[in-house]
């Protein structure tokens, strides 16, 4: 069986600046894969070339055996991908409720509005959201707003959910909270892809981890694996950490 | 020959176009506000310099030395008491304001001008420059020196001065310009101020060359529209070259098209630039 | 300028309010008008000569209607210059004020849209400053004309010129896309061709335009001997700065209708000079009319007791078309629409504007239009022979 | 819904028993406020639910009047005119939409102001087909009486209001209206979720469009004369707009209600203020915008 999302050689320009080249990624069903790498290492643009939000300059995007690379973001949230922001982007003068119930509608499989609002109610139940139905999204704390994203995200019935800092400002209860509610997410068997700063968690939640620099893939593998690997200690850990460690042939 | 010629009217026409443009454009790109009264200002300078030349023989040269300051007030007042209220609503109430004033300006004018046609005569009348075969209205060629000197100034000022600065430090990024200890009122003010000494200085280097009325504000204001769009927002070397441009546009449009084509070529320019080139065709950046 | 309009619209607003106390003894006469707007200025010569018969006619005691004497009321309304609302205006004035007659709103465009209210309604319409034929041709009834058609002006022009100066025969023409100007150059294009004339250039340009030269060089180019140009008073005033500007110079140039106004002449200062132009109506002509205001002297001298200015064409089409309905509405011996209508068909009297005879159309078709020139900051009539001031000089510099 | 629809049946029912209180000045009046309340309703949709600040109503009404007119002209019944017009709006401003609606803020503001100015001049200088500055007559239906042909046109004006009013409530409780809420809120989070904003902003510019284009028509056979500066007028952009602000932005009756009461202010102002009114009605707006901005709320977003 063939992997869910997979890029090939996939590149994107801004003007001169590079901040992917030549990509190689697979990502299999059921997987929960952390994508790691210092600022400015193209996380965020290969989720944007993923969602469709910027196009590959060159080189092949598949998700579920289609070719996505051209693909417009509502297109590729219609064929299954879903995404959360680093910065959170809810409806603000729109309810809780009609947050969901919107990516239901337009992103999921609901077909009319009634419809839609039922399967809203239930996801956010799942990530206790229900007694915020309705209040208004611009009023809720970040802890509150990063799990309506979530609920947004399971709302549109992803096969592919893309998981950009969910953790970012959270305090350690909210994290642990944010954590279990991500482990099941996965229990449900949708894919992960989780972009994250903090190794804690990446250790904690993820099958595989993938390390972006400079616009390139240096490293994949188990995250045991990769906390060892020289090059990814020196270019995202830094270069005490990889001087504190002894070399690892 | 014929097309030497339609190119010096067309450079010369532009030279005033950009004059009419630079306040315009700066006010657009460093407060993100249409400032529709932009043409009745214009228009306000332009009856400024007539009156001070027919009562009181000052040259419209001369007059703008007396309409700067005077409009720079004006602005300064409009921003500080009533438009800073409003900076950060949406596009369309700060348009509504904008438009509400002018509606509010043009009318006052009307009622205190009426709405005859008014021309300054120069007398004795400066008469024409020949080059070769080529024939040169003076008091066009020297208000178009003074435009472009004018919004030469403009430029200078704010890529030299401490408030210029201020002024491009908070175009660039406001929030940042706060920080750094910016009073972005103020400098919203100073820029609306600026703005408004352009429209007041250009009306009055206008009068001697345009009928006035009234009633011509928003043919100046579209004029604006374009040059900005093909210039690029709140630059001013941006507004030199938009204004140039639409000038020689605008005439060879004429001259192979006809006349009657000439504005809304001008507009259908407009259209196409910001379909194929939502930045315009010089970009955003400005000053530097 | 700016104390009659208020005055006027002070007085539009009274009778407006003022409506149904004194409708048995009263004529009313409703005249939509831009008094606000682009065209305000118009307006205020509108009133100048409506206001000018009302009170002449009052003064007298009123119109004769059969055996009894009625007082004429003149309802006035603001359209702001804005065509729909003329017919709106026009549409209000007749349901509304009850107005039993109508002088149509300001020039060719809205006297053409709100032609077609009054023909509804049945309500005798004239109109003193619509020339094209196309306000005429529509088959009404009801509406009736001063100014003759726009080749009455064209004509006698292009007479002048080729019999002073056979030499010239390259013609341009420029004109605003507008009704009136644009009609005129276009009649202006027959009556030079039908000469032998060669018509070398002719465009149109668009209202609102803030720049000549293109067209100008381009004219220039072609070294015509006639230029003849059409517009309002501000594009002609900025066309002949930029004709001085490019040294552009003809043996003739020809101007309509800004030249008879002070105002352009005023804006011009020496560039006015030597320009020809051709208007329905001089102060200078010399009619012995039947109407109340009797001979064209008579109506001069009263206008100048009033207004303290000499009465330009369009004044005096104002005041005339009031003289013309009071005569009808006296021959008819009542204010019926339709009694009223036909007197004005049968209409042939002469009268301080000239002989008035109406058409098929409903357009005078008696007049002979003065052709002028100015000379010395003056208008100096060179046509008809019988008025003439002064020749046609050539050579405009 | 179900109550807002039975609040506007009331409504309209109330409005088409004008005819039996008022004369024929209430009649053109009220027809008046009909075609106002049009533009408003079909500003609504792209203005107030997807929160683009469009100047294009003018050209709408003018493509509208002259579509109209010149079909008439060339022979067409007057039915079949009106619907022509509603067809060309409805075509141009998919076009149209696809064109500008990737332009935000002010660029599309002014983008659609200006299309007005361009078919302006264009029917201006079409000079054999639509009389130019000429202007063009319709033929007057020499049928009904008087007051038949005043009743007649405002009761198309009264079905036209109503069908553009139903296709508002319709769309607010429909995908469409969801989905251009969000796009108003914030777009590329729209896009992000699944929905197709260009599709949807083009859908909601046609709706702004087509009862524009037959309200246009509609007036043309009704003043029968129009000419290019009066239909191409850019005031029927600003004053679609105003009447929103006034009644306020994506409610269910603000619309209709700033139509209303627009309507009596510019006639209360143009009677009495006659030498200012251009100024009282600028300074409406501007105190409008200053102190009222509650009424305004929901257009609080696209600053850039």
């Amino acid at each position: 069986m063939s992997a869910l999302l997979e890029l090939a050689g996939v590149s994107r320009a801004f003007g001169g600046l590079r901040a992917l080249s030549s990509v190689d990624l697979a990502v299999q069903r059921g997987e929960v894969v952390g994508l790691i790498g210092p600022n400015g290492a193209g996380k965020t643009t290969l989720v944007n070339v993923v969602t469709g939000v910027h196009r590959a300059t060159s080189g092949r995007v598949r998700f579920d055996g289609e070719d996505v690379t051209r693909l417009r973001p509502y297109q590729a949230a219609r064929r299954g991908i879903a995404r959360t922001f680093q910065i959170v982007q809810p409806f603000s003068a729109m309810t809780v409720l009609e947050n969901v119930t919107a990516a239901a509608l337009f992103g999921g499989a609901a077909r009319s509005i009634a419809e839609a609002r039922a399967q809203a109610r239930e996801q956010l139940a799942f990530v206790g959201l229900e007694q915020a139905a309705d209040r208004r999204a611009g009023a809720l704390t970040l802890a509150m707003r990063k799990r309506l994203e979530l609920a947004k995200g399971l709302a549109m019935r992803p096969k592919l959910l893309l998981l950009d800092e969910v953790n970012a400002g959270l305090n350690a209860v909210e994290m642990d909270a944010a954590l279990a509610l991500i482990r099941g997410i996965a229990a449900r068997g949708v894919t992960i892809v989780i972009i994250e700063h903090l190794m804690k968690v990446v250790l904690s939640l993820c099958s595989r981890i993938v390390v972006l620099h400079h616009g390139e893939l240096i490293a994949a593998g188990k995250p045991s694996e990769i906390v060892k690997d020289a090059r990814v200690v020196q270019a995202y850990l830094g270069r005490r950490y990889a001087e504190a460690q002894p070399a690892h042939g | 020959m014929l097309v030497l010629q339609v190119l010096a009217n067309g450079l010369i026409l532009g030279g005033l176009y950009a004059c009419i443009a630079a306040g315009f454009s700066l006010v657009w790109g460093v407060l993100n506000i249409i400032n529709i009264l932009h043409g009745s200002f214009i228009v306000l300078g332009g009856y400024l310099a007539f009156f001070a030349y027919s009562i009181a023989g000052i040259h419209p040269f001369a007059s703008i030395l007396i309409a700067a300051p005077l409009f720079f007030a004006l602005g300064y007042a409009l921003q500080a008491g009533l438009i800073n209220r409003m900076i950060a609503a949406p596009v369309l109430l700060t348009l509504s304001l904008t438009f509400g004033l002018d509606l509010m300006l043009a009318n006052g004018m009307l009622v205190a001008f009426s709405a005859d046609f008014r021309k300054i005569i120069l007398d004795p009348p400066l008469g024409v420059l020949s080059v070769g075969p080529l024939v040169v209205p003076v008091d066009r060629l020297t208000a178009m020196i003074l435009a472009l000197a004018l919004t030469g100034l403009l430029y200078l000022l704010l890529a030299r001065s401490r408030i210029g600065r201020a002024i491009v430090a908070v175009r660039m990024d406001r929030e940042a310009a706060a920080l750094m200890g910016v009073n972005v009122k103020r400098i919203y003010a100073v820029t609306f101020g600026l703005g408004s000494l352009m429209a007041g200085a250009s009306g009055a280097l206008l009068a001697m060359i345009f009928p006035i009325s009234p009633l011509v504000g928003p043919a100046y204001l579209g004029k604006a529209f374009v040059i900005c769009v093909l210039g690029g927002l709140g630059s001013v070397p941006g507004a030199m070259i938009g204004g140039l441009a639409l000038g020689v546009v605008e005439s060879f449009g004429a001259l192979w098209l006809g006349p009657e084509y000439a504005v809304p070529l001008s507009f259908t320019l407009l259209i196409l630039v910001l379909i194929v080139r939502p930045s315009g065709l010089l970009g955003k950046r400005g000053y530097e | 300028m700016k104390r009659p309009i208020a005055g006027a619209a002070l007085a539009a607003l009274t009778a407006v309010f003022a409506v149904a106390a004194s409708a048995q003894d009263t004529i009313r006469v409703g005249a939509p008008l831009p008094m606000t707007g682009p065209l305000s200025p118009e307006a205020v010569k509108q009133q100048r000569g409506y206001n000018l018969w009302a009170e002449t006619a009052n003064a007298a005691g009123g119109v004769k209607v059969g055996a009894k004497r009625m007082k004429v009321e003149i309802v006035y309304v603001d359209y702001q210059s804005n065509t729909p609302r003329a017919v709106q205006a026009a549409e209000k004035l007749i349901t509304q004020d009850k107005v039993s007659f109508l002088f149509s709103p300001f020039g060719s465009g809205a006297t053409k849209a709100a032609s077609g209210v009054s023909e509804k309604y049945g309500v005798p319409t004239l109109a003193a400053t619509a020339s094209s034929a196309q306000v005429y041709d529509q088959g009404y009834k009801y509406l009736f004309g001063t100014f003759t058609p726009n080749d009455t002006l064209t004509e006698p022009l292009s007479d002048i010129v080729r019999k002073a100066a056979p030499g010239v025969h390259r013609v341009a023409i420029l004109a605003r896309n507008d009704l009136f100007p644009l009609a005129i150059a276009q009649e202006m294009e027959k009556s030079a061709k039908k000469r032998g004339m060669s018509v070398v250039y002719f465009e149109k340009y668009a209202i609102g335009t803030l720049d000549h030269a293109s067209a100008l060089t381009q004219i220039k180019a072609q070294a015509p001997h006639w230029i003849f140009a059409t517009g309002y008073t501000n594009d002609l005033v900025l066309m002949r700065k930029q004709m001085a500007d490019l040294k552009l110079e003809a043996p003739v140039i020809t101007m309509i209708a800004a030249p008879a106004y002070q105002e352009w002449i005023d804006a011009t200062g020496k560039l006015s000079e030597n320009v020809t132009s051709a208007a329905w109506w001089h102060p200078a002509v010399r009619y012995k009319g039947k109407d109340l205001f009797g001979s064209t002297e008579s109506f001069v001298k009263r206008f100048q007791a009033k207004y303290k200015t000499l009465p330009d064409y369009a004044e005096a089409s104002a005041a005339a078309a009031g003289a013309i309905l009071q005569m009808a509405i006296e021959k008819a011996g009542t204010i019926d629409p339709a009694k009223v209508r036909n007197a004005l068909a049968s209409f042939n009297e002469t009268t301080f504007w000239g002989p008035v005879k109406f058409g098929p159309t409903g357009q005078i078709v008696s007049l002979e239009p003065p052709v002028f020139q100015i000379q010395g900051g003056k208008p100096t009539v060179i046509h008809p022979a019988a008025i003439r001031q002064g020749e046609l000089r050539l050579g405009v510099k | 819904m179900k109550r807002d629809a039975l609040r506007a049946v009331a409504m309209f029912v109330l409005i088409a028993l004008l005819p039996l209180a008022g004369d024929s000045y209430w009649l053109r009046l009220g027809t008046t406020m009909l075609m106002y309340g049009v533009l408003a309703i079909s500003w609504n949709f792209i203005g107030g639910m997807a929160g683009y600040p469009s100047f294009a109503s003018a050209a709408f009404f003018g493509l509208g009047a002259y579509a109209g007119a010149v079909a008439q002209k060339l022979g067409a019944p007057m039915g079949f005119a009106w619907a022509l017009a509603g067809a060309a709006a409805l075509v141009f401003a998919a076009a149209l939409g696809v064109a500008l609606l990737r332009l935000r803020g002010h660029y599309f503001a002014i983008a659609s102001l200006v299309v007005a100015e361009v078919l302006r001049e264009l029917v201006n200088a079409a000079t054999d087909l639509t009389g130019g500055g000429m202007g063009l007559n319709l033929p007057i239906p020499r049928l009904a009486s008087i007051e038949g042909q005043a009743m007649f046109f405002f009761y198309a004006m009264l079905a036209l209001a109503a069908l553009a009013f139903a296709a508002m409530l319709a769309a607010m409780h429909s995908r469409l209206g969801f989905g251009l809420r969000c796009i108003q809120q914030n777009e590329s989070a729209a896009d992000m979720l699944g929905v197709n904003t260009t599709l949807y902003k083009v859908a909601a510019f046609m709706l702004s469009g087509v009862f524009v284009g037959v309200a246009g028509a509609i007036y043309a056979s009704w003043v029968h004369y129009i000419e290019p500066p009066d239909v191409f007028d850019v005031l029927y952009s600003v004053k679609a707009i105003v009447m929103v602000l006034i009644g306020g932005a994506g409610s269910v009756f603000g619309p209709l209600f700033g139509a209303a009461l627009f309507l009596s202010l510019e006639e209360l102002v143009w009677r009495n203020y006659l030498q200012v009114h251009t100024g009282v009605l600028g300074l409406l707006i501007v105190l409008l915008v200053l102190f009222l901005p509650k009424g305004l709320i929901s257009l609080r977003r696209r600053t850039a």
